[in-house]
């Protein structure tokens, strides 16, 4: 039971519609340490890719999550949108043409949507920032099916979501607040872990 | 949440709307994505200067926009940097073939979205360079951290910058210009208020009746801490000292102070708090030659001020009296 | 009460200090009675204008005094209009012999002040023309009441009259300038929070979460009426519509539209304001060929906005758009 | 037992001691209906007058009342300043050089303070000004002796002021309100009682 482009869509459409539903606690979590804006930002890119995504229909994989990561691009902005954007850009190229996923190519998308965010964003782990979520998330991104895959990533994902909490930041507008940033979630791990899981079904 | 808006979402749209009628002289708008154009760009033959951020911190950046100073800003969604799209459309709607220069104030996501714009201009064989102004030392800078915010020295390196531009000067020159001013600019802020955002609609932070944060940047953070309130001779201390000290600047550096309003403060303060920094500087033999006290880049209606002090030499004195004409800031025409 | 302030009788003293200190170039302030000077005052030959008031409201007056608009402003107490000895002193200071102008906002307060000055003034044979302004339609005008406020007018008033005499025109020829400026001009404000007077502590009134107060004045009084919050096109249409109607300004006016900002508005919202001003008035038909947007005339930290409308015609167009050089306003020089 | 220079010395300095004591309370009322200073407005006048007298020693009643108009009028500014500066100017004046004041005199300087308020501020009785206090304190200053005199003015004024609660203000800051100047006491009225009431001593 592979994954092909249909699926990648309707994974795609549950993460949007989780983002919606939590984008008021995530820009809560925004707004003790950062700028009050994350869940506003990434809401306002998933209902963009949503809207993309009534219009064109995505033939392989790739396209799907090449169309997310252009769109947030362009729609999101702040922090998050150009490295959510990364993140799904490089997934895209990890995947190739292929027509359909298995849990190996999910496993690489993961990975290089890790990468991506490192090499752009620069954070290291510990750092308070979505890279707390991404990397155990890559790391566990084992099973025998590509919603297997995922479903561990997502798992990894919101541990280390909750374990920025007593970090103190070290990238992100959370840095300046120095120690006074320990104590928080950090809202882009957070909203990392719910996308993965979001797409994990 | 009280303000004097319709629908949160169109906050930015319908004051551009505003903007662009109050100052049709000055400049012309565009809109999807959002860009403040000098009216009579692209300026044959002159480097243009773009600059951008979330909005919520006006007169910054579009106030600026016009003769000596900047060709084009761009306003992203209330303390949300643009996405590259529209920094691109603002580089090709001012480059004259002189190049361009993009004004990044230090935070992580107008640091990527203005590179990734670059990146895109650059395909398109348009010249771009990047400044990135982080003047703030109410941060603490190292290479581990995202690094200094950018804030009040953004509005004197938009003045000075676009002057040596106005001049003639070519992209590498403009680009000097706007490191030096980089290298002896520093600032630091404080609140008494937070302020809300209005598609959040919840105050940034809660202060007591009694506290104040220092160290504030200018997107409703708190601050590196929440102290009781003082009385403004020691708050105005506690700024200047930590700007002084970081330079530092010495008896006998000229300088231009800058007291910056953060939207709320009433100007009585302002002035109250210039006086009380001149004074402390002239005990430290530290020149002001030039001064700006206002409303100049701003946290909504919070209510608060920066201290930002720049360490001038005769050319930059001069490019700082050099005519500009904006929305916010004209002198000389 | 949260302010930048050390002590609360000093504010408008240290203020003062600061204003002068940042603007040597265009004013010296003098102490006990406190008065601000145009720095080259009396200017030989012109006719001198003086205007003052409570402080609070900056930057009126001081922030107008300069070339092209005040020769002198008198700040008394915050709120409170100053005293005849201080506005004899600055009418003796700025006195070349060709006449002063005093420009005196209607309050009981500042209508008596000033009268005791201009007899004194007249007994040292220093010819006094007064002229005052009432522009507030909030308020009911009858004679048995102490009838208009006034508000933003003002601004518009000092502007253009500080033109006239710049030009050379004579005392009558001032004043009658003045004159048509009062007759043509009209203005109402509205607040969203009240403010606080530094000697008392106190907000000046409170409002609930989702009240506002329309047809407020400059000193922190309530308004004429409490209403619940309401989206800023109806806010808009409400100023405007009884502004537009007393005067009453007719399709094919041609006007100026001055939005102005209580101390405590974020300019976004401003420029919102405004954009909604435009369209309303194109409707009508009034067309708007000058426009200042901006805080010009405070109530200290009030957050809220006033509309004010000048009908133009060739000679104010010109007086309004001749060089002016103030600490608040500046222009073609 | 008539009344010396030294006798209205003492009665100033009793009325500069009430308006301290209750320049917040008048300060408060003004916050109501007005702009929220009368009582620092008139304070600062009478510590101002206090000041004065330390330094000088009028040799009449006139000299003393004389002092107390125009240190007022260059000191408290605001409505209040040139109205109560106007008061006792015409107050010295109606008594002329007399080194003492009998009752008739005493009646002719609260009549004289009066008319010069109500010529300078062209209020009427029921406009919620000081006038409301001033005019019955005139129209009640009967008596066989300064004392009685001022007493009788003083119970006269306190009842005017307190008959200005339920008026719509057509004078002053409070006729902006229009209708909600009802329901509150005029703060000049009451700092004239007030006043009055401590010259009676
Ligand atoms: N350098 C970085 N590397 C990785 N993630 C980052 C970095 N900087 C910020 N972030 C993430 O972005 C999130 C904030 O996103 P958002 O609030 O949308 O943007 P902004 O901070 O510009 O308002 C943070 O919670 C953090 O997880
Ligand atoms: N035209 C007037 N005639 C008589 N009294 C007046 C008049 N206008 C105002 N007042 C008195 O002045 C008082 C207010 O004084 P104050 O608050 O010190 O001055 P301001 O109103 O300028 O702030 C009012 O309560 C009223 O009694
Ligand atoms: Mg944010
Ligand atoms: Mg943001
Ligand atoms: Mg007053
Ligand atoms: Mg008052």
């Amino acid at each position: 039971m592979a994954c092909t482009a249909a699926d990648v869509v309707a994974a795609i459409r549950r993460a949007a519609a989780v983002i919606e539903q939590e984008n008021v606690r995530l820009t809560d979590l925004d707004r003790a340490i950062g700028d009050g804006d994350h869940g506003a930002n990434l809401n306002r890119g998933f209902k963009a890719v949503l809207a993309k995504l009534d219009e064109t229909d995505p033939d392989t994989p790739a396209a799907a999550l090449k169309l997310v990561a252009t769109t947030l691009i362009f729609t999101v902005g702040g922090a998050s949108g150009p490295l959510y954007g990364t993140a799904f850009l490089r997934a895209a190229t990890a995947v190739g043409d292929a027509a359909e996923l298995d849990a190996a190519a999910v496993r690489a998308a993961l990975t290089a949507a890790r990468d991506g965010v490192m090499s752009r964003g620069k954070a290291q782990p510990g750092d308070k920032t979505m890279v707390d979520a991404l990397v155990p998330a890559a790391e566990a991104a084992e099973g025998d099916s590509p919603a297997a895959v995922v479903h561990a990533a997502a798992t990894a994902a919101e541990q280390g979501a909750e374990a920025t909490r007593p970090l103190v930041a070290r990238k992100g507008r959370a840095s300046y607040l120095g120690e006074r940033s320990a104590d928080h979630l950090d809202p882009g791990a957070v909203s990392t872990s719910l996308v993965l899981r979001a797409l994990a079904g | 949440m009280k303000k004097i808006i319709n629908d949160p979402d169109q906050v930015v749209a319908e004051s551009l709307q505003g903007f662009a009628a109050a100052h049709a002289d000055l400049v012309r708008v565009e809109y999807g994505p959002d860009i403040i154009v000098r009216a009579d760009a692209p300026v044959a033959g002159k480097v243009a200067l773009v600059s951008g951020g979330g909005s919520g911190h006006e007169p910054l950046h579009g106030g600026y926009v016009g003769a000596g100073m900047l060709d084009a800003a761009v306003p992203g969604a209330v303390f949300t940097s643009p996405t590259p799209d529209a920094v691109l459309a603002a580089t090709q709607a001012v480059n004259a073939g002189a190049g361009v220069l993009h004004i990044v104030k230090n935070y992580t996501g107008d640091v990527l979205n203005f590179e990734t714009a670059a990146e895109l201009a650059a395909a398109e064989d348009i010249e771009v360079r990047s400044v990135v102004i982080d003047d703030d030392v109410a941060v603490k800078d190292s290479t581990w951290t995202a690094g200094r915010r950018g804030v009040g020295g953004t509005v004197l390196l938009e003045k000075i910058a676009g002057a040596a531009a106005a001049r003639g000067d070519d992209l590498a020159s403009v680009t000097a210009i706007a490191e030096r001013v980089i290298g002896q600019v520093r600032s630091m802020g404080m609140a008494l208020t937070p302020c809300t955002v209005p598609h959040s609609g919840e105050p940034s932070f809660t202060l007591g009746e009694n506290e104040m944060e220092i160290g504030i940047g200018i997107h409703g953070e708190p601050g590196r801490e929440r102290v009781p309130l003082q009385p403004a001779d020691q708050i105005v201390q506690t700024l200047l000292s930590a700007v002084v000290e970081d330079l530092p600047f010495r008896s006998g550096d000229r300088t231009l102070l800058f007291v910056n309003g953060m939207g709320g403060t009433p100007q009585m303060e302002l002035y109250l708090a210039y006086g009380v920094a001149r004074r402390l500087l002239a005990e430290q033999g530290i020149e002001v030659s030039r001064s700006l006290v206002g409303n100049y880049i701003t946290s909504l209606e919070m209510q608060g001020f920066s201290i930002t002090l720049l360490k001038l030499d005769d050319e930059l004195e001069q490019l700082w009296d050099a005519p500009v004409h904006t929305a916010a800031l004209r002198w000389g025409v």
